[in-house]
């Protein structure tokens, strides 16, 4: 079901404690900033955070790691040189990491959301990240067995979404969101713009609005809270 | 210094020499001339995105970033400057006529679906089969970052190498054998150092250019057999 | 004939009756009635098909065609055909606003990733504990066809059967066991037929309503035990 | 390598026989008529096709099956009310059938395209169609094995490519054209306009040009060659 949601507050005040919590973006691009401080606000605590990194500087998800709320980073690159909030609990061993070549981390993602109960990849076969893992040779390649990442909530950033819930993205903003929405059981999307039903083109739209169950317009531009310098 | 002249990288016949070994500029101009016209690359972080600055117009090369474009143009200055147009290493860029975007499944399918002719990535080290180590150090203490390092290693239909030859201590980083954690398994067909190009795979490394060093200058400085390119 | 006038399938108590069986448009008249307001919706070829004239625009439901649409309207007449805007049984149909298009991998991932609420369906048999027969008669020489059946009685979160009670020869097709071979396992949740509807599961079959029958005729007509459906 | 070539049967004119052949469309939205009729013209023979169905009518696909040029089909429904010339072919035992279930099929294309060596889906459990094959409990379901399908050539149907080969679809004829280009080594794909490089929104590009090998441009306007009636 879906619903238009005035404040992010209440956007995600559902989220409970011990949630898998989907967070889009790739580095500052699709990060859904306002969402992910609205979650530091509403106090859920022992997390999984699904996301490309693990924070970066003293904002979004680096305030909520240092705040002890996440117990498990799911995550292709979190050492950065601003990774420090990350840094220190993983050095202190007050949170559990687990490793994602990051193309496997976006083909676990989508496996998810397209009902796929596990598949066969060449990536990681041979490597410290498969170990442990079952592998088989599959046309002639070694390959590893990967499973899906579900998640009971994700936090995305799109730009526009129409009375149906469905979405368009900005640039290399996309990344994520689209493949998180589906993946996880409540789906609720920062957007920039809310145009009526009718007012995008069906053959544009990324993510339908079947994916989405929450909306709150966040009154930033495209790409002002995240343009540098 | 000068860079033999040859249009296309298959049409070299044995190895090639030059007086001086090359410096980083250099290099990623020769890597830049290398490859063929109409391919689809995609540049890892560091040293490898140097190339971008060599490629010609006329090379019609098309540029993949991991994050979700195909087409994507030079650095970003000034006012092209926008926060969601960056490459894989979050640095504002731009975009080229023709550019595409898409999901990041998308995006890694690209990469691991074979669909790339070219990656070229930095390195800790490469075995004489191709093996490529260059996520993690192995050090104990060192916190690990994969990022699409595997998923390039092991999806790019030929993986280009760029590093020194020599790590500051002098040791080799073309070895017999990795002993960092590796990247990927024999999936590296080029290595582009300072001192010489050398070619990978299952059959051992042939050398098919010098920089500053003959053929057994060289083989005093790598620990594993080299032999002169085939003429190819 | 009368329906009974539940607004919510959600909100009955034990059993309901009419007084004559059902025809396919009262059937599908139910059908449509059922379905909560908001679901995503997959009509299957056929007698389903008769669901989507009794959907209110205030149950705000959005129909899926596994061929790469959600916003499917009503069938397409006069100027409104469009040879590339056709449903699932290859019949042109419109285009709701806010309707969406994907890919054939997109458009299967809704419904095998568990998106759609209900997928409503046609069947040759339906088991006690709701294995579903819809795609092949087993005859020897039958040309066998599967389309997205299976993906649909796979995927769905709800799966409603539409079928008559009996086949032509008064046989029962809500079966102990399917002897067609089946679709799935498991997955019918309800079998709307012109003489009850059932509600099947791991626990065997309860009827929600009667139509010309008592639950006791019902029963010598049907080889599978039935028994009032529980309050809800 | 892109080419744009002038007639379909320059751009057919290396399909060797032996091939195994991806073509386009659901019914006749996205049929490349044109392709498949070069196709028959040029004469390759022993196909492997994969299509969603096995030909309707007296045309297209059903003509290459007629003429005796398929020797196996890969497809989800090949039985409809005018697929004669197949039914004829499989009572006489001279085409093998390979029936997949709609999603596998789609599924196992995007597969080939992605790079994955093999995947288990509840779809199909239990029945005659998992029959020899490996399953697996997965999430609480069974689940059944499937492996990529990977073609020689595609044949599709898009609306517009630009210089590039970047290519958009129109409305339900976009189905299985998307995959079937990254699923195969050469894609050929028919067009109903060809605009500058450039002249496609970036963010609306469905197959981007690195999965196109050949276009070109059949003047037919969209939509037209399938209208009904």
């Amino acid at each position: 079901m879906l619903n238009f949601i005035d404040t992010v507050g209440e956007a995600v005040a559902g989220i409970k404690d011990g949630s898998t919590v989907m967070i889009g973006g790739f580095g500052n691009a699709g990060q859904p900033f306002e969402l992910i401080d609205a979650l530091l606000d509403c106090g859920a605590t022992d997390l999984t955070v699904v996301n490309n990194n693990a924070g970066q500087g003293d904002q979004g998800l680096a305030l909520l790691i240092k705040e002890g709320r996440v117990k498990k980073m799911i995550c292709s690159f979190p050492r950065q040189s601003d990774s420090w909030h990350f840094d220190a609990k993983y050095r202190a061993g007050e949170i559990e990491l687990e490793l994602v070549p990051q193309g496997n981390l976006a083909e676990r993602i989508r496996a998810a959301g397209a009902g796929i109960g596990g598949f066969f990849t060449p990536t990681g076969y041979g490597t410290m990240l498969a170990e442990g893992k079952e592998t088989r040779i599959l046309d002639g390649r070694g390959q590893v067995f990967e499973t899906p990442i579900h998640a009971d909530v994700a936090l995305i950033k799109a730009l526009t979404a129409d009375g149906r819930g469905n979405l368009v993205y900005r640039k290399t903003a996309r990344n994520f969101g689209p493949i998180m929405a589906a993946a996880a059981k409540h789906t609720i999307v920062q957007v920039s713009e809310i145009v009526p039903t009718g007012g995008l083109d069906p053959e544009i739209i990324v993510t339908p609005g079947i994916y989405v169950n929450s909306i709150v317009r966040v009154a930033a531009a495209a790409g002002e809270t995240e343009r540098v310098a | 210094m000068s860079i033999p002249t040859n249009d296309q990288a298959s049409v070299r016949t044995g190895i090639q020499a030059s007086e001086t070994p090359l410096g980083r500029d250099d290099l990623a101009r020769l890597v830049a001339r290398d490859i063929q016209p109409g391919s689809f690359v995609n540049l890892g972080i560091g040293q490898p995105t140097l190339v971008s600055n060599y490629l010609e117009p006329e090379q019609n090369i098309t540029l993949h970033t991991e994050n979700g474009m195909l087409g994507m143009g030079p650095e970003a200055a000034g006012d092209q400057i926008d926060g969601d147009l960056i490459n894989a290493g979050k640095i504002p860029v731009t975009e080229l006529p023709g550019a595409s975007y898409f999901h990041h499944a998308d995006s890694f399918a690209i990469m691991r679906g074979g669909h790339l002719d070219i990656c070229v990535l930095g390195a800790f080290q490469v075995s004489a089969t191709g093996d490529l180590a260059n996520w993690h150090t192995g050090a104990p203490d060192a916190i690990p970052a994969v990022g699409g390092a595997m998923d390039l290693a092991t999806g790019a239909k030929d993986v280009f190498v760029m590093m020194t030859l020599l790590t500051r201590d002098g040791v080799s980083k073309l070895v017999e054998a990795c002993s960092y954690p590796i990247t990927g398994i024999g999936c590296v067909t080029r290595v582009y150092t300072d001192k010489a190009v050398f070619l990978t795979g299952p059959d051992g490394v042939q050398v098919r250019e010098t920089f500053g060093c003959t053929l057994e200058e060289l083989q005093a400085m790598v620990p594993v057999p080299l032999r002169a390119a085939d003429p190819s």
